[in-house]
Order: structure tokens, then C-alpha cells, then sequence
């Protein structure tokens, strides 16, 4: 920190040294006004804001300002602690403390600060009056993310109130998706073959919705294996996927009357890098000829290595991912793609629980809200209606 | 026990994360981050599951002499030679230095064998294409002509052909265009698709309406 | 089955050996081919001149060697114009690998006689925070706190220590954001997180596939810059005046993708043959 | 010892290679070293990265600061939690209290849930519709105009595509198959500039093959 203190003074010093004109003749530059200081809105307390009126020399004339530092006290008798610098031309400076004691930059919350700013001009500077004393203290509600709260309670009211029409009995239609009527088909091939079911979960971890969102899809397809006593191989990537997994699977041997046929070692942890995982699943799918391969989930490079040795084994394969880069792969290379929202869409699908639609049918209202969004905001923009994008903007 | 103090810790968590992006007040501010450590050390745990797991397949095999239970062999020994290395022969902590035993096996055994494994893409991309890329109907036809010009476009050999063209429409301006216009609008529409598809899931999964993955009983 | 219906259901083996020819040919014949820039790789390298020289610039490191052959040379160009240019280097890994890419990519810079001359050092120019698990959670939790997060450099020395960190607290102290990424965690996590969240600037190199799908967040400006791929690394070696593999390798490309293309016609001319002959 | 890693990374990559002939000995061969050499490297480092950094120094300060400053209220107590959980999740291998696995589980499912509701709404909605906005008549440029409009039908036929509870007839149905046209130009688009990538992979290993392991390339 020395180091830094030391070089910001013998700059301006060797700029003096070149300089002919004398800057000690220089009057000093005019202090910033207007000094306020304030909470940081939107934080957890431990953080100060400063604002001021600029110099009358910031910009103009010889008396260039060429920064700000700003300093602080905790009273306005005793000695001021520079706390940080800003170029010239600028007027705001967040004071950001830690909320650690140890800290040596600790800032408590609820304990008056007084502030000042210095205009600086090379090696002169002057400083402004002292500022009002300010306190800092944590908010309970962040007002820049309001968008975003808006958008949780219109979701939430469109999924509460159609699942609640659903419960009652409402009939909900939902248009056909190719790759969930394969479904049955792929799961009768497998069983006329004798051979064994393929479900690759993809890289993702318990941590992806696109994984859990799989999850459900297995469960149905389980219970449809154990209903034709077909095998079906799940080759996990990751430890806690795997547990998950082995649950779901098992839910659908149950859900099907079938628990006896249940076998824990038909879903396995193959390793948790990606490759050597698609070596492990390759091999797989070249040595036991599976007659159909789901791949669910999430996908990166492997989509395309996967589903081209699935074609090679002679598979029908039916594929979904929510990563976009992956879709026009298993476009070209399986038999049906379920694109993006259709992956969270298939398990209402699979399921046809009357809840699970009525939360397809929240989407669809979220979709609408989203076109009308867009149309209005088309409107406003071609209009020069700079409030309608203002509603969108998201602070942090 | 078994089904419901899940779903009450599914939701109560799941609640709690999206109160605290709104709250900057302690200690709601700083949940986000306990939170995923919290799942960074269970997944630490986890891996003994999925190392087990991977043994016990593979001993199995060798017990039983299934085919191929030679290869089991060499699956459990490399398993052992690098977490073997790792722990208790590449300096603690910074097993991954350069010079360390456990990088030596990194740069000379994992690196290349990943590395060819996605090079084998490359070969693949040829014969997906040489299979999928036919004009069967005007949706696949889109597909190919939109693959055609970026694929062109994206190389030099695109503006080479195309050089007797004004600069606009070049075959790199048209593979530009593409990338812009249509394919961000493309994009744009599956992006806000799956963001709701993501918030209606993690909706029905902090209500508890979708729970497969706890299991049956 | 005539001709055409045996082309169209070619063996795959015999496609392989065509394009095992098209990349490795070029390799022994030399063609020199006019490189175009791009504008998104015009716009990183915009904001990289705009900064003056001692300007602190981080870059992350998201890529395993799997993803080395495209990132690497724009990992190596970017190292040789900081050194070369005086900006200061702080590097980090959100991906376990990350950080010994950076090593080799520093380790190969060093190797050019330009970089040579200016003689960067560790700790004043560059710095390497190494690998920090927890995804996009470390980008977070650094917009609060930098050496909180990384307490510790790659070595164990304490962040403190270092010159080139001093002053360091946040993403409002460093100047710009480079991010190489070839997946997750990468350049969606630093847009989210960084860009959004706390405003920083931030350019990205990608691998070809990651690329079209950082285009909104080109237009949206969340990113000033994208390299996609191997093109926008010879494009940024050409910008930059370091030509390096990038430029090299760009010759095998462009024979792969024309041999693709002319696999693509065959296949569609052997299709319509083969239906219209079905036909009659 | 280079040139000895040097050969073996070069017979890896061929034994890895042959597998595009057929499956055979050589590649099952790397395939079960590359399964076991990557699963014991994910095992050495969670225990390095995770593990030990953030459960084991963490309770270790906090039991230090007990022992010497009598204190027992530090935050890092609350990593004990998860040391708990993760216990939890490796009951899963006994049997009968097997089950418990389910509330580690359920704890990450939860905050999956919660962090992905929020970041989405924020970055894949918002953020998309904010950038979404724009004029589609941008007076005296025409060309803008265009590409505008263009965006603006192919965002709006996209979504119209993605409606599960309408049946795509008339023009709904109009409008979705606008929007499959859009969506098979993007995958178009993004194949097209994949394969780019690939091939960079494929050029980087023959790179590694003839330049540094049999030195023919320059």
C-alpha cells in the first residue's frame, strides 16, 4: 500500500520536474461542494456512499482536477483516513466495508461516518467541508430487483391457479410430442429384441434442473421397463446422480408391482470426467447392443460421440437437452430430439398427472406474457418509449 | 420421516434461497454462498459412493470371471495407482503442481486419452453430416443450406470462392448475417423456452410435485 | 441397389479415411490462404488497445487440453500482447486444468523474442490465483471479495504479498475480463454473474461449438468481444501481429471443411438420383 | 522419463484412434485405464479441493478459536452441517437406514431449485426480452429495419412454436411452423460453426502425433 502512496506522489513530482511553468504559481483548485453522505441502498450494512458537486476546475481550465480522493472519519475533529480515489469527472464513491470484525476494513453498521473530499491537481490539492454524518445499515429489500419479483409472483399465480384447475378436474390439452409417443415403441422394441434399455443422464449433477427434470423421465420409463421386464442400464457420471438414480429407478419397479426384479448394479457410477465417461458408455453400447438409447439431461461434446456409436450399434434413440450448442447434433444423429422446454415438458408428458400439466399450461401463460412483452416493447422502442425497457432492467 | 421431512427440506431450502436474492440484510445476504459449500463438501462425500460403487462393479466381474473381467483388472489398478499418487506422493494440497508425480500422469495418461476422445468428433461430424444432411423436406433443407454457409463462411477458402462477390455478400458476410439475425432470434426464443421450463420445474420441485428422484417408499 | 443407393449407405469407415487425409495434408504443403477479421473479434481486440499500458486485466482460464487446440493459441496470443504491451495479468481457473493451461500458455509467450525483451516477472506482472472449485459461485463471491476468494496464489503465497494484487479488492479494480472458455463453468457464468451483476467488462474466447451461443450477449453488449473458435484465434494472431498455431492450423481447417461440404453434395446428389430413379 | 511419457500418450491416442476401425482389445484396453486413471483423479481431487479446504480447515479454525479464545460463536460451526449431511449421504451404504440419504439430497435439490428459479427468471427471461426490444422501424435505415423485424418474427414464431397446450392449426399453427424454420436455421447455423471446432481437435492431436512425438511437422 506504501508503494502505491509513494508512486502516486513522485508522479505528479516528475511531471513538475519537466514542467517549465512553476504549478506552485498555480492557484489551488476549488474544492468539491455539496458533500452527502448516505447508506449504500441495497446492501447488507456495512457500506457507505459519498456524493458531491463537482469542482468548478474538473474539466476546465488550468487548475485541471485531475482526481478525488475521498476520507473519512469518525468524527469531523479527528484525523481523516483516505479511503479511496476516483477520476475527475466523477461524483460517487461507494465506501465498501467488510462485515468481518478481524477485518482491518470492518465497517459496522449503526455508527456514524463523516466524510471529505480533496480535488486534487497534481501535487496541490484542496479539500471541501466536512460532510453531514451517515450510518450504515443493511436493507430488508432490494429495490433494483423488483423486475424480478414481479416476475416470481406472476409465475407463481399462473402455476398455483392452474394447478388448482387441474386438481379440480379440468381437462388440460396438450399437443403431441413425437419424441414421447416413441417412447412406448422404443421400450416395445427393446422387449421383442430381448435386449436392454440404454438411459444416459448426462453430465449434469444433482445441481441441474435439467438432470432433476431426467429424473422424473426415467421413473416412467423404469416403470414401463418393469412392466415388460426389460433391463434397462443406467451408466451414471456422477456420485450423487447416481444415488438419486438408483431411487428413481426403484420408485418405478415399485410403481409397477415389480420391486422382486429390481437390480441396484443395472445403475452404476462409471467416473465423473467426461471422456473417459463416454469411453466407459461407448463401450457399453458396442458390447451390449442395446435396442434403444435415451440420452436426457445435460450434454456438452459428448452429445454427438454418444449418439453416433448408438447408430453404429443398430439403436433407436431418443434424445433431449436444454444446451442448445448440443441440440442440432442429436438432430442429425437420433431418431427424435426433444428441443430445450420440451425436456422439462416431457415428464408432464410421460406422467399426465393433472398437476404436472398444469404447470406446462403456467409456461404457456408465461410464454403469452412474454410475446406481449415483446410486442408492446417493439412499440415503445420504435416509438423512442424509454420507460417500457426500464421495467426490465435488473440492478445487483 | 422418510418422504416428508425431504420435501419440507426441499421447499424450506428452496424458499429461503429465493428470499435471500431479495434480501441484502444479513444473514440472508451471504446464504448463497454457505449454501453451495454446503453442497461442494456433500459431494466430496458423495464420490466415495461413486468410487465404491465403480470398484465393486469391477471386482464382481473379476470374482466372477465374467468376459472381459481382465479389463476390470486395469480399470481397479489405475484407479489405485493415481489416488495413490495423489494422496500421499504429490506434495498434499498441490498434487496438481507441474513436476508432480500425479501431473505426470495427468499430461501423459488422462490428457492424451481425453484428447483423442474428442478428436474423434471430428470423424464423426463428417459421417452425421454425410447421413442427416439431406434435403428431405424444406425444414431439413433450412438445416443444411444454414450449415452450408456457416461452414463456408467460417473458413477462408469461403470468401476465397465467393472473392468475385461485392464484401456484403460474400459468403462470411452471409455466414455473419446468419449468425446475427436468424440464429440469434432462433436462439433467443429456445433460451426464454427453457428459462421457463426451468423456473416451472424448480416450481413444482420446491412444491413437492415432482419427487421421483426421493424415491418410492 | 444400384450405385446410388450403395453411396448413400456408404461405410462410415471410408468418410473417416477422407478427412483423416484432409487434416493431415496440409500439414506438409504450404499454402499461404487471406485472412478477414471478423467484427467481433475486432471489438476485443478495440477494448484491449483502449487499455493504457499497467492496466490490470483478468483472465480466466475455463478450459481443459481437451479444448487446447482452439483456445491455447488465443490463451498464447493474449499472454504475448499483455506482456508486450505492459498490461498486468491476473489468472485464475474456474476448471481444475485451467490454471497449468495458463502455465504452458505463459511458459510458451516467454519463448518470443518481443515478450523476451520486456522481461515480465511473476507477481508484478502476471499473477496466477490458480483453481477454485464452486463454478459460478467463485465468479460471486469475487465481485465482493477477491482475496477473500483466493486468499492463496497457485504457489500458497499469500495474495497479499503480491505487488500486482495490492489494491485489489473487486471487480471495480481490475479493468477488463478476458474469459477462455470451452463449457461450464465459462463465459455464460462470467456474463451472468460478472457483466450483470457487477457491471465489469468482459471480452471472451470460445471454442467454435460454445460461440453462436454467445451471440445475444454480443448484441446485448454483456460481451465487447468474441473469439470463436480456431478462426478467431488467427484472426486475433493477425490483429495482435503474433502469428502463431492459430494461423498454422487454419489450412488443414479449411480442407476438413470442404471435404465435409463435398461429402454433403455427394450424399444429396446420390439421394435424389437414387429417388428419382425409384420413381420411374 | 519425458520421452518414456511421450510414448505412452502416443500409444494412448492410437489405441483410442483404433476404435474408429472397431471395437477391439487395444481399446478396451485404454478405455478401462482412462475409466480408472479419471475416476481416482475426481476422488484425489475432491478430497484436496473440497474436503479439505472447506470442511476440514474451516472446523479446524473454528475449534482453534475455542480452544484458544474461548469462543464459541464463529461461523464456520456451520460447515459441521454439512460435514453431517455428507455423512448422511454415505449412509446410503448400509442398508436399512439407507434412506437418510434422501435429506443431503433433498438439501441440494432444494437449492438447485431456488438458485435456478431466480437465475433464470433473471438471465434467460428478462435479460433476453430486454434485449429482445428493439425499434422494428428505425426511420432512414433501412437495412437495420429489417434485420429487426426479422429478429423480432423469429423470437415471436419461436415461442409461438414452444405453446404445449394450443394445437397448432390455422395461424397459431402458421406462425409455429414459422418458428421450426427459424429454430432449423439456428441448429443449421450452430452445426456449421461446430464442426469448425472439431476439426481444431482432430488438427491438434495429428499436431501432437507427427510434430512432437515423430518430430515431421515443424
Amino acid at each position: 500500500m506504501k508503494k502505491t502512496k509513494f508512486i502516486i506522489l513522485i508522479i505528479p513530482l516528475i511531471l513538475i520536474f519537466f514542467n517549465l511553468s512553476s504549478p506552485q504559481e498555480k492557484p489551488v483548485p476549488l474544492p468539491p461542494t455539496e458533500v452527502k453522505a448516505f447508506d449504500t441502498p441495497n446492501d447488507n450494512g456495512h457500506s457507505l456512499s459519498v456524493t458531491w458537486k463537482l469542482s468548478p476546475d474538473d474539466g476546465a481550465g488550468k487548475n485541471n482536477v485531475v482526481a478525488y480522493e475521498i476520507l473519512r472519519a469518525e468524527s469531523p475533529k479527528e484525523e481523516f483516513e483516505v479511503r479511496g480515489m476516483v477520476p475527475s469527472g466523477e461524483n460517487l464513491f461507494d465506501d465498501k466495508g467488510s462485515r468481518e470484525k478481524e477485518d482491518k476494513n470492518y465497517l459496522p453498521s449503526h455508527k456514524n461516518y463523516y466524510y471529505k473530499i480533496r480535488a486534487k491537481a497534481d501535487n496541490i490539492f484542496s479539500e471541501s467541508e466536512v460532510s453531514n454524518p451517515a450510518f450504515a445499515y443493511g436493507q430488508w429489500y432490494h429495490t433494483g430487483k423488483t423486475p424480478v419479483l414481479a416476475g416470481v409472483i406472476i409465475f407463481s399465480i399462473f402455476a398455483l391457479t392452474f394447478i388448482t384447475l387441474a386438481r379440480k378436474g379440468k381437462k388440460l390439452y396438450i399437443r403431441p410430442l413425437p419424441g414421447i409417443e416413441a417412447v412406448d415403441e422404443a421400450v416395445g422394441r427393446a422387449t421383442e429384441m430381448g435386449k436392454p434399455i440404454l438411459y444416459v443422464l448426462g453430465l449434469g449433477t444433482a445441481a441441474d434442473i435439467a438432470t432433476i427434470a431426467s429424473f422424473t423421465i426415467l421413473n416412467r420409463i423404469a416403470k414401463i421397463t418393469a412392466e415388460h421386464r426389460t433391463t434397462i442400464l443406467v451408466p451414471c457420471y456422477d456420485s450423487v446422480v447416481m444415488a438419486a438414480a438408483q431411487e428413481t429407478v426403484r420408485a418405478g419397479y415399485l410403481e409397477a408391482g415389480r420391486p422382486d426384479i429390481y437390480k441396484e448394479e443395472n445403475v452404476f457410477f462409471v467416473t465423473s470426467m467426461q471422456f473417459a465417461y463416454v469411453a466407459g458408455v461407448n463401450g457399453l453400447m458396442l458390447r451390449e447392443k442395446p435396442a434403444t438409447n435415451f440420452y436426457l439431461g445435460k450434454f456438452y461434446a459428448e452429445s454427438l460421440l454418444l449418439a453416433e456409436t448408438g447408430s453404429i450399434a443398430g439403436s433407436i434413440q431418443i434424445s433431449g437437452t436444454d444446451e442448445i450448442a448440443q441440440i442440432p447434433f442429436f438432430i442429425a444423429a437420433t431418431d427424435y430430439t426433444l428441443i430445450g422446454e420440451e425436456l422439462y415438458a416431457a415428464s408432464a408428458y410421460l406422467g399426465k398427472e393433472p398437476v404436472l400439466l398444469g404447470t406446462l399450461k403456467a409456461q404457456d401463460w408465461g410464454k403469452a406474457v412474454v410475446i406481449i412483452c415483446l410486442i408492446l416493447g417493439a412499440l415503445a422502442a420504435s416509438f423512442h418509449f424509454q420507460f417500457f425497457l426500464n421495467l426490465f432492467r435488473v440492478q445487483l | 420421516m422418510r418422504r416428508e421431512i425431504p420435501l419440507i427440506l426441499t421447499a424450506t431450502v428452496g424458499i429461503v434461497y429465493i428470499i435471500s436474492f431479495f434480501i441484502p440484510h444479513r444473514p440472508f445476504g451471504s446464504v448463497e454462498t454457505l449454501f453451495s459449500d454446503w453442497i461442494l463438501i456433500i459431494a466430496a462425500f458423495a464420490i466415495w459412493l461413486g468410487a465404491l460403487n465403480l470398484l465393486r462393479v469391477s471386482a464382481d466381474k473379476i470374482y466372477r470371471k465374467k468376459k472381459d473381467w481382465f479389463y476390470a483388472l486395469v480399470t481397479i489398478l489405475s484407479f489405485f495407482l493415481i489416488a495413490i499418487i495423489g494422496f500421499f506422493f504429490s506434495r498434499g494440497s498441490h498434487f496438481q503442481d507441474v513436476g508432480t508425480s500425479f501431473d505426470y500422469l495427468y499430461r501423459n495418461v488422462y490428457n492424451p486419452l481425453s484428447a483423442t476422445m474428442f478428436a474423434i468428433l471430428a470423424f464423426f461430424v463428417a459421417s452425421a453430416s454425410y447421413r442427416a444432411f439431406r434435403a428431405r423436406s424444406w425444414e431439413a433443407t433450412l438445416l443444411l443450406l444454414a450449415a452450408f454457409f456457416v461452414m463456408l463462411g467460417r473458413v477462408p477458402i469461403g470468401d476465397m470462392i465467393s472473392g468475385f462477390l461485392p464484401e456484403n455478400i460474400r459468403l462470411s458476410a452471409v455466414a455473419t448475417f446468419i449468425m446475427n439475425i436468424p440464429q440469434s432470434a432462433g436462439q433467443r426464443a429456445i433460451m426464454i423456452g427453457i428459462g421457463l421450463g426451468i423456473i416451472s420445474t424448480a416450481l413444482r420441485l420446491i412444491l413437492g410435485i415432482e419427487r421421483t428422484y426421493l424415491g418410492g417408499d | 441397389m444400384n450405385f446410388f443407393d450403395k453411396l448413400m449407405k456408404i461405410d462410415r469407415r471410408i468418410i473417416f479415411l477422407f478427412v483423416a487425409a484432409a487434416v493431415i495434408l496440409p500439414f506438409f504443403l504450404s499454402i499461404h490462404q487471406k485472412i478477414l477479421i471478423s467484427p467481433e473479434v475486432q471489438g476485443l481486440y478495440d477494448a484491449f488497445e483502449s487499455l493504457p499500458p499497467g492496466s490490470k486485466i483478468m483472465i480466466s482460464y475455463d478450459y481443459d487440453p481437451a479444448s487446447a487446440p482452439e483456445l491455447q493459441p488465443m490463451a498464447v496470443t493474449a499472454m504475448k500482447y499483455c506482456f508486450t504491451k505492459g498490461l498486468k495479468v491476473i489468472i485464475l481457473g474456474l476448471w481444475p486444468q485451467g490454471s497449468i493451461q495458463a502455465n504452458m500458455a505463459i511458459e510458451s509467450a516467454l519463448e518470443d523474442p518481443r515478450v523476451k525483451e520486456k522481461n515480465p516477472q511473476y507477481g508484478k506482472d502476471w499473477v496466477n490465483l490458480g483453481y477454485m472449485s464452486g463454478n459460478e459461485l467463485v465468479i460471486q463471491r469475487m465481485g465482493t471479495d477477491i482475496p477473500v476468494t483466493f486468499p492463496r496464489d497457485y504457489q500458497g503465497n499469500p495474495v497479499e504479498d503480491l505487488p500486482l494484487m495490492q489494491g485489489i479488492k473487486n471487480f471495480s479494480n481490475v479493468d477488463f475480463i478476458f474469459n477462455l472458455s470451452a463449457g461450464y463453468p465459462g463465459t455464460q457464468e462470467w456474463v451472468q454473474f460478472a457483466a450483470d451483476r457487477f457491471h465489469a467488462k468482459l471480452g471472451a474466447g470460445n471454442t467454435a461449438v460454445q460461440a453462436p451461443g454467445m451471440y445475444p450477449y454480443l448484441r446485448a453488449g454483456q460481451l465487447v468481444g468474441l473469439l470463436g473458435g480456431m478462426k478467431g484465434a488467427s484472426e486475433f494472431e493477425k490483429l495482435t501481429d503474433f502469428e502463431g498455431k492459430g494461423t498454422k492450423f487454419m489450412l488443414s481447417q479449411s480442407f476438413a471443411h470442404a471435404i465435409i461440404i463435398i461429402f454433403i453434395i455427394i450424399g444429396n446428389l446420390a439421394y435424389f438420383i437414387s429417388r428419382g430413379v425409384k420413381k420411374k | 522419463m519425458e520421452t518414456f511419457g511421450l510414448w505412452i500418450a502416443a500409444l494412448l491416442t492410437l489405441g483410442i484412434m483404433s476404435f474408429l476401425y472397431k471395437d477391439n482389445p487395444i481399446y478396451k484396453f485404454c478405455e478401462s485405464i482412462f475409466i480408472g486413471i479419471s475416476a481416482g483423479y475426481w476422488f484425489v481431487s475432491l478430497f484436496w479441493q473440497s474436503m479439505y479446504p472447506r470442511l476440514y480447515l474451516n472446523i479446524r479454525g473454528a475449534i482453534s478459536t475455542l480452544l484458544h479464545e474461548g469462543r464459541i460463536s464463529d461461523d464456520r460451526w456451520l460447515y459441521l452441517v454439512a460435514g453431517i449431511l455428507g455423512v448422511m449421504m454415505l449412509l446410503r451404504l448400509v442398508p436399512k437406514i439407507g434412506w437418510i440419504s434422501r435429506w443431503p439430497l433433498s438439501f441440494i435439490v432444494g437449492s438447485t431449485a431456488g438458485l435456478y428459479f431466480i437465475t433464470y427468471l433473471q438471465s434467460n427471461i428478462m435479460n433476453q426480452i430486454r434485449s429482445t426490444i428493439i425499434p422494428i422501424y428505425v426511420p432512414g435505415n433501412l437495412g437495420i429495419s429489417i434485420s429487426n423485424l426479422i429478429v423480432f418474427v423469429g423470437v415471436f414464431c419461436g415461442l409461438v412454436y414452444f405453446f404445449f397446450s394450443r394445437e397448432h392449426k390455422g395461424a397459431f399453427g402458421g406462425a409455429a411452423k414459422v418458428g421450426i424454420w427459424f429454430l432449423m436455421i439456428t441448429f443449421g447455423a450452430s452445426f456449421g460453426f461446430t464442426v469448425m471446432s472439431r476439426m481444431s481437435l482432430l488438427i491438434g492431436r495429428i499436431d501432437f502425433l507427427f510434430g512432437t512425438w515423430l518430430g515431421l511437422i515443424k
